[in-house]
């Protein structure tokens, strides 16, 4: 792959995503590959950023950790209870803990209800409180993400612009006291200037409930100024994990070095760092390439890579990449092991 | 169109572009004004809304008839394009002017041949019989990287992914070898590795034909590299222009400043602070009287909400702005400092974080 | 294919440049932003969010004039100025005028019977068994679509197969086949035979109204707000009830409103093949007005057929806009068969 | 060819749930069915006719009898007072009175709505598209037996133009054909001129304003090839999806029209058999009913495949 292993988890996490996998069925014996076999996990407090190019299965990777859809296998535990192992009345127990905020923030709230119906629902749902305790709960919450009760509450979305059914949203996924939430590209469809507005509300409300996030973009920078930790993602595959700081600085993965320097700088004196990009073009996901996946694309990829899956192994304090060759750290020991995986078709 | 004319192959003056709608009407685009010299690389930047993408339609007279009142003047080679009649504006589609558009998953068409969609315009425009069109298309699908491309111009466009598309749209305009190529938001829909293929290969085909060609995009990145000259647009009008190394080492719009510092940069530590810009963009039915920036600006003053700034000129030559209180200055600072004091501006935009940050 | 059309399009708001925006864009709205109180104005902008398509308009007042009056008829027959079902006017035959006269607003039938009388009581049957049918088929259909789009898999499989099962049978014959086996026969009351036609017509409409009620909820049901309210914890009846259906209703609603139309027409064919609402002169219907009466058009005598004629197709014209105005105020797009 | 098998697989289930379901209904139909056929027969007649029919078999029996044979081309018979027809033989004579029909029908609303849909779609907005939307909004609400009734009163009855009822051969003599079918062809035509065209040009309108339509302006083409080439093909996709679907539609409006008019088509032998409560017949004549409007669909989702690349491969 960009490879498995799980030299990267930690000892006491508030959340543990091991081998998961998720598979799409695409017609009479073929099925689509979207994520194969990650291993991931957030310690409370902390924001794991998962970043990578469309199709590379970061979304889907946030759904199935809230188990919609189920994976394929794998486990998702939080506080060392297996959501996976869950099913019906149990599941739907474990729901306040973790919520998720989505990419459009139009279609994700119901164009015919009012906006104070939309934010006290949860509370309806789940029984909290009397009527007049949601209602300053609803309160309570609509002005922390910054938008005016009085106004907003008899108001349909429709009267709202992006930026602020996003903030909505976010009043929302709030309503329960979740411990996690995942944020799967909740700026991407935000103009810049409002961009800066929702990344901000996040760190704040972060800051003010103690939640830990796990945000989810495809964009560098985004995920590097939100992130304790990011992971990049490569059809299916984690390639490497680290702080941000040291990971931007020097990327182990040649990937995650080829997605660096790809990224137009806003200064016209940068020297534009022509690591002769990536060529060619992203595998199928119905039928990704064996060894490492990233190997089709790799400048420095040799015949281990097509015979061998990398693990995952540290090259620096925390930080760890999936890969045989890396661009620092060395070469990867021989490990005789690991099965050769060789794609069925 | 000859190419003995002088000037600039594109003259664009007091551009109005409005649209009739039930709400009222729209001032899309209001009083631009620009010029572009062939081989050189105009970026317009602005937000959604703001009236980029108009212009650029615009300008190729591209726009839908029936609610569309256009005023001004927008010339090319000195020929005025608001006086050809459609048929001549079609002449001059594809020869002279060519366009690309932001999404190439719907901006090719889905039922047809990618060989056709390419050679349709050869053959209309240059008279080329069937077989030399093939090859042409050949040619330009080669010349924009397409692997296998023989086998491609059988191919229809869901077959090929979305950066394969752009590649085809580029060659779709480039077929007739045009002089103006306007680039309307061309890798927004695309991956970021994708994206610094793409601009490489339109910055490529810009200086090897010696195009004049007009990139519009959301992104000062994008264009930050790639221009000659940037445009900035904010609520319709262009609110600071300048030769692209002067307006990042010395801008004077506050709006301008704000947009830059409200983008996470990949260089800054994890958890900078942003600097957010509150509010959003006005209403382009009924816009402040005043500067149209002023309702979300740190440095406005009473003077900005009364009376709207015109572009003036900085010392810098080729650099406008529209700002009675220009970032850099002395009487910018002084505007600064005294919201800063007062911890908001006259309409209350909050400056604290300024402060803070 | 078509079906999974998206509802609406105000999604693509975001993503589109400015094109989407003055092709389609939100009224400028209210900013409920703090420290923005002026700015862009709450005031005034708001307002001017009714664009003209989604008022009722003239032809919509009529419309809804028409179909209230054709209610009267059906409830309260007796509030109109009309001569009795059994009265017969002798000076019309005598005269041979057949046509509109003084106290005979739409002519008489070539047996001399008030065609206005006729119009005004026919209602009643019409309407019942109308309105009934499509009721009956909106709760079924309707429920089923519900089921089938939100669940997807083998459900849906099921469901939409007997659906496929019931249109390939001709909607008529089908109907046909239903009313002659259920309301045939020398001792089945009137009443029995208004419920099987009924019953006839709610049921071939079932598919109709289920693929749409599917349709819409497929679209809908994808759309992340039902997700975020699965993530909630919202049990399954709650999240179908208070957000999907909310959604989907307009557009089943609007095709109902075609359909009761359909259905008034439906009735006219059942009667034409001697199966509709049994006619007599005293329980008429306007389908077996047209079916008893057409053989006078060959004899010179059309005031029997035109009557009830008019009244189907001005009732069928404001059934039409009234589902127009319910789709263009709800945005359901037409993308659905 | 996956597609083809599948179809065929589809095609057997639907038939065998569409005859079996009316199996099951006529065996519900109270009294006896020898008893309704022949009422005046003797009780020796009605007897032989039990045996025949089977009648004294469970419902499945029945059925399967009636399959086997239907599967070889056996259609079954008529059964009246003192004579038994052939199912296969009334189908020869009057299904090309439908078929005919239908066949005219169809070709004239799509000939009509076609370029009706093209010009108010490239017209939107303007007096031409007002005009034909609000005349083909008022044919919706038409009825196809009140527009057959007056059209045959007025061009038949009153003007005395063509015959206001009967049939006349194709081969016996083409004028007269014609002159016997176009009052039914308009009346089953009207409404589905109206719904075609709605339909295109809804879609069309749509199209247009697609990215793809503003690059194809952009390369400087004439409107008239972005239109025909470019618009047309994918906004064609809607009305064929509704073409196929509405053969049911046009196969209740024949049954009107034919009786109406007086056609003898296959509408009118379903009806005779329905009334008549010729159990074998309605079940052969809904069966072959059913894989005609099967067929037509499996035709349009070729022809769909053919129009739109995107559905062609797997």
């Amino acid at each position: 792959m960009a490879g498995s292993g799980k030299a990267h988890l930690r000892d006491g996490s508030l959340l543990r995503v091991e081998d998961l996998v998720v598979e799409f069925p695409a017609g009479p014996g073929r099925k689509v590959h979207a994520v194969s076999g990650i291993s991931l996990d957030v310690v409370e407090g902390e924001t794991l950023g998962l970043v990578g190019e469309s199709g590379c299965g970061k979304s889907t990777t946030g759904k199935a950790i809230m188990q919609m859809p189920r994976p394929t296998s794998g486990t998702v535990a939080f506080e060392g209870e297996a959501l996976t192992s869950l099913k019906g009345e149990a599941l739907r127990q474990t729901r306040p803990t973790m919520q998720m905020i989505f990419q459009d923030p139009i279609s994700s709230l119901n164009p015919r209800r009012k906006v104070g119906d939309i934010i006290g629902e949860p509370l309806r749902v789940w029984g909290r409180g009397d009527a007049d305790e949601r209602e300053k709960k609803v309160r309570e919450v609509l002005e922390a993400v910054g938008i005016d009760p009085d106004a907003a509450m008899p108001r349909r979305p429709h009267q709202f612009s992006g930026g602020q059914c996003q903030r909505i949203s976010i009043a929302r996924a709030l309503m329960l006291d979740p411990r996690v939430i995942i944020c799967d590209e909740p700026v991407s469809a935000l103009d810049v200037s409002v961009q800066a507005q929702i990344l901000n509300l996040l760190e704040d409300m972060k800051a003010r409930y103690g939640l830990t996030l796990i945000f989810i973009a495809h964009d560098l920078a985004v995920v590097k100024n939100v992130s304790d930790r990011v992971a990049v993602m490569y059809l299916g595959k984690v390639c490497e994990v680290g702080p941000p700081d040291t990971l931007y600085e020097e990327p182990a993965h040649h990937y995650t070095a080829a997605l660096l320097s790809a990224i137009p700088v806003p200064d016209p004196e940068a020297e534009r760092l022509d690591a002769g990009g990536i060529g060619g073009e992203l595998p199928s996901p119905l039928d990704p390439p064996s060894g490492c996946r990233f190997r089709t694309r790799c400048p420095e990829a040799q015949e281990r890579c097509a015979a061998e899956e990398p693990l995952m192994r540290e090259v620096g304090v925390n930080h760890f990449v999936a890969c045989h060759f890396p661009r620092i750290g060395g070469t990867a020991p021989p490990d005789a092991s690991v099965p050769v995986t060789v794609s069925q078709h | 169109m000859d190419d003995a004319h002088e000037g600039p192959v594109l003259e664009v003056t007091d551009l109005e572009t409005n649209f009739k709608t039930p709400a009222g009407l729209v001032r899309a685009v209001d009083g631009v004004s620009l010029s572009l010299e062939r081989g050189k690389t105009i970026g317009i930047v602005g937000e959604s809304g703001s009236g980029k993408s108009v212009l650029s339609r615009s300008i190729m007279g591209l726009l839908p008839s029936g609610n569309v009142v256009r005023k001004g003047s927008v010339r090319y080679q000195g020929q005025e394009i608001g006086e050809l009649t459609p048929n001549q504006l079609r002449d001059f589609w594809g020869p002279e002017m060519a366009m690309i558009f932001q999404d190439p998953m719907t901006s090719l068409n889905p039922v047809m041949k990618i060989g056709n969609q390419i050679t349709e315009s050869i053959r209309y425009h240059l008279d080329q019989s069937k077989s030399e069109s093939r090859e042409t298309a050949l040619a330009l699908l080669q010349s924009v990287r397409i692997p296998e491309p023989t086998k491609r111009l059988n191919e229809y466009p869901h077959q090929l992914s979305g950066g394969m598309r752009q590649r085809v749209c580029i060659a779709v305009a480039l077929a007739c070898g045009p002089r103006l190529l306007i680039a309307d938001e061309p890798t927004t829909a695309l991956d970021v590795t994708v994206q610094s293929q793409i601009l490489d290969l339109l910055q490529g085909q810009q200086e090897a034909r010696f195009m004049a060609m007009i990139l519009v995009t959301h992104d000062l990145g994008v264009v930050a590299g790639r221009t000659d000259e940037i445009a900035v647009m904010y609520a319709g009008q262009i609110v600071e222009r300048a030769p692209t190394k002067v307006l990042f080492s010395k801008m004077k719009m506050p709006y301008t400043e704000a947009l830059l510092k409200s983008i996470p940069k990949i260089e800054n530590p994890s958890h900078t602070r942003l600097l957010a810009i509150s509010g959003r963009p006005p209403s382009l039915v009924s816009p402040p009287s005043g500067c149209r920036f002023e309702p979300r600006c740190l440095y406005a003053q009473d003077r900005c909400r009364e009376e709207m700034p015109p572009l003036m000129l900085a010392e810098t030559p080729g650099h406008e702005y529209r700002c009675w209180f220009p970032v850099g200055t002395p009487e910018g600072k002084a505007a600064l400092e005294k919201n800063l004091r007062e911890k908001e501006t006259p309409v209350g935009v909050d400056t604290s974080a300024l402060v803070n940050g | 294919m078509a079906e999974q059309t998206h509802p609406t399009s105000t999604a693509s708001l975001q993503t589109r440049e400015d094109g989407g925006l003055l092709a389609d864009a939100p009224p400028e709205v209210l900013d409920i932003q703090p420290g923005l109180a002026d700015g862009t104005g709450p005031t005034g902008s708001v307002k001017v969010e009714k664009s003209k398509g989604k008022r009722l308009g003239v032809m919509g007042w009529l419309a809804l004039g028409w179909m209230v009056l054709v209610l009267l008829m059906a409830v309260v027959p007796t509030l109109f100025p009309i001569p009795a079902l059994e009265e017969r006017s002798r000076d019309a035959i005598v005269s041979g005028n057949f046509g509109p006269q003084s106290g005979h607003w739409l002519g008489v039938d070539g047996s001399g019977y008030d065609m206005a009388s006729k119009v005004v009581h026919g209602a009643r049957a019409s309407m019942t068994v109308a309105v009934g049918g499509i009721t009956f088929a909106l709760l079924i259909g309707g429920f089923l679509g519900l089921i089938s789009g939100y669940f997807r898999g083998k459900v849906d499989t099921v469901i939409v197969g007997a659906f496929n099962v019931m249109l390939a049978m001709p909607a008529l014959i089908l109907a046909l086949t239903l009313a002659t086996v259920f309301a045939t026969g020398d001792n089945v009351s009137y009443a029995r035979r208004v419920f099987i036609v009924m019953l006839a017509i709610g049921i071939v409409s079932i598919p109709i109204i289920g693929r749409i009620a599917r349709a819409n909820t497929l679209a809908w049901a994808e759309r992340e707000f039902v997700l975020a309210s699965r993530l909630l914890g919202t049990k399954t009846p709650r999240i179908i009830w208070r957000e999907v259906l909310p959604n989907v209703a307009p557009a089943m609603f609007s095709i109902a409103l075609l359909g009761v139309g359909v259905a008034i027409v439906a009735e006219g064919g059942l009667a034409l093949l001697g199966v509709g609402v049994p006619a007599s002169i005293t329980s008429p219907s306007w389908g077996n007005l047209i079916a008893t009466l057409r053989s006078q058009l060959f004899l010179g005598r059309p005031w029997g057929v035109f009557a009830p004629s008019v009244a189907i197709f001005l009732t069928i014209l404001s059934l039409n806009y009234l589902g127009d105005v319910v789709r263009a105020r709800f945005d359901v797009r037409e993308s659905v068969l | 060819m996956k597609m083809v098998l599948k179809r065929v697989g589809q095609l057997v289930v639907v038939l065998f749930l569409v005859t079996a379901l009316t199996a099951l209904l006529f065996s519900l139909l109270p009294g006896d069915l020898a008893e309704v056929s022949i009422p005046f027969g003797s009780d020796e007649q009605r007897e032989a006719l039990r045996e025949d029919l089977g009648l004294k078999e469970p419902v499945f029996v029945q059925y399967g009898r009636w399959m086997g044979n239907f599967v070889q081309g056996d259609f079954g018979s008529f059964y009246r007072q003192g004579n038994v027809t052939s199912v296969v033989d009334r189908v020869k004579s009057t299904a090309p009175v439908s078929l005919q029909l239908m066949l005219y029908a169809q070709v004239l609303a799509l000939a009509l709505a076609i370029p009706l849909g093209i010009l108010t779609a490239r017209r939107a907005g303007s007096a031409v598209d007002k005009g034909t939307n609000t005349t083909a909004y008022a044919l919706l609400a038409l009825p196809n037996f009140v527009l057959a009734l007056v059209l045959a009163y007025i061009v038949g009855v009153e003007l005395e133009w063509v015959p206001p009822q009967g049939y006349v051969r194709l081969t016996q003599n083409v004028g007269d054909h014609l002159k016997t079918m176009v009052l039914p062809t308009v009346s089953l035509a009207v409404g589905q001129v109206a719904i075609y065209m709605r339909l295109l040009r809804t879609d069309l309108v749509a199209t247009l304003q697609q990215d793809f339509i503003l690059m194809a302006k952009s390369k400087g083409i004439t409107e008239r090839r972005v239109l025909w080439r470019h618009a047309l093909r994918p906004s064609s996709l809607t009305l064929l999806t509704a073409a196929g679907l509405n053969v049911g539609t046009l196969i209740g409006g024949a049954l009107i029209l034919e009786i109406i008019f007086n056609l003898d088509g296959m509408g009118r032998l379903i009806f005779e058999s329905i009334s008549e409560r010729q159990v074998v017949a309605i079940q052969s004549l809904v069966a072959i009913v059913a894989i005609a409007y099967v067929l037509v669909n499996f035709l349009v989702d070729l022809l769909y495949a053919v129009l739109d690349p995107r559905i062609r491969r797997g």
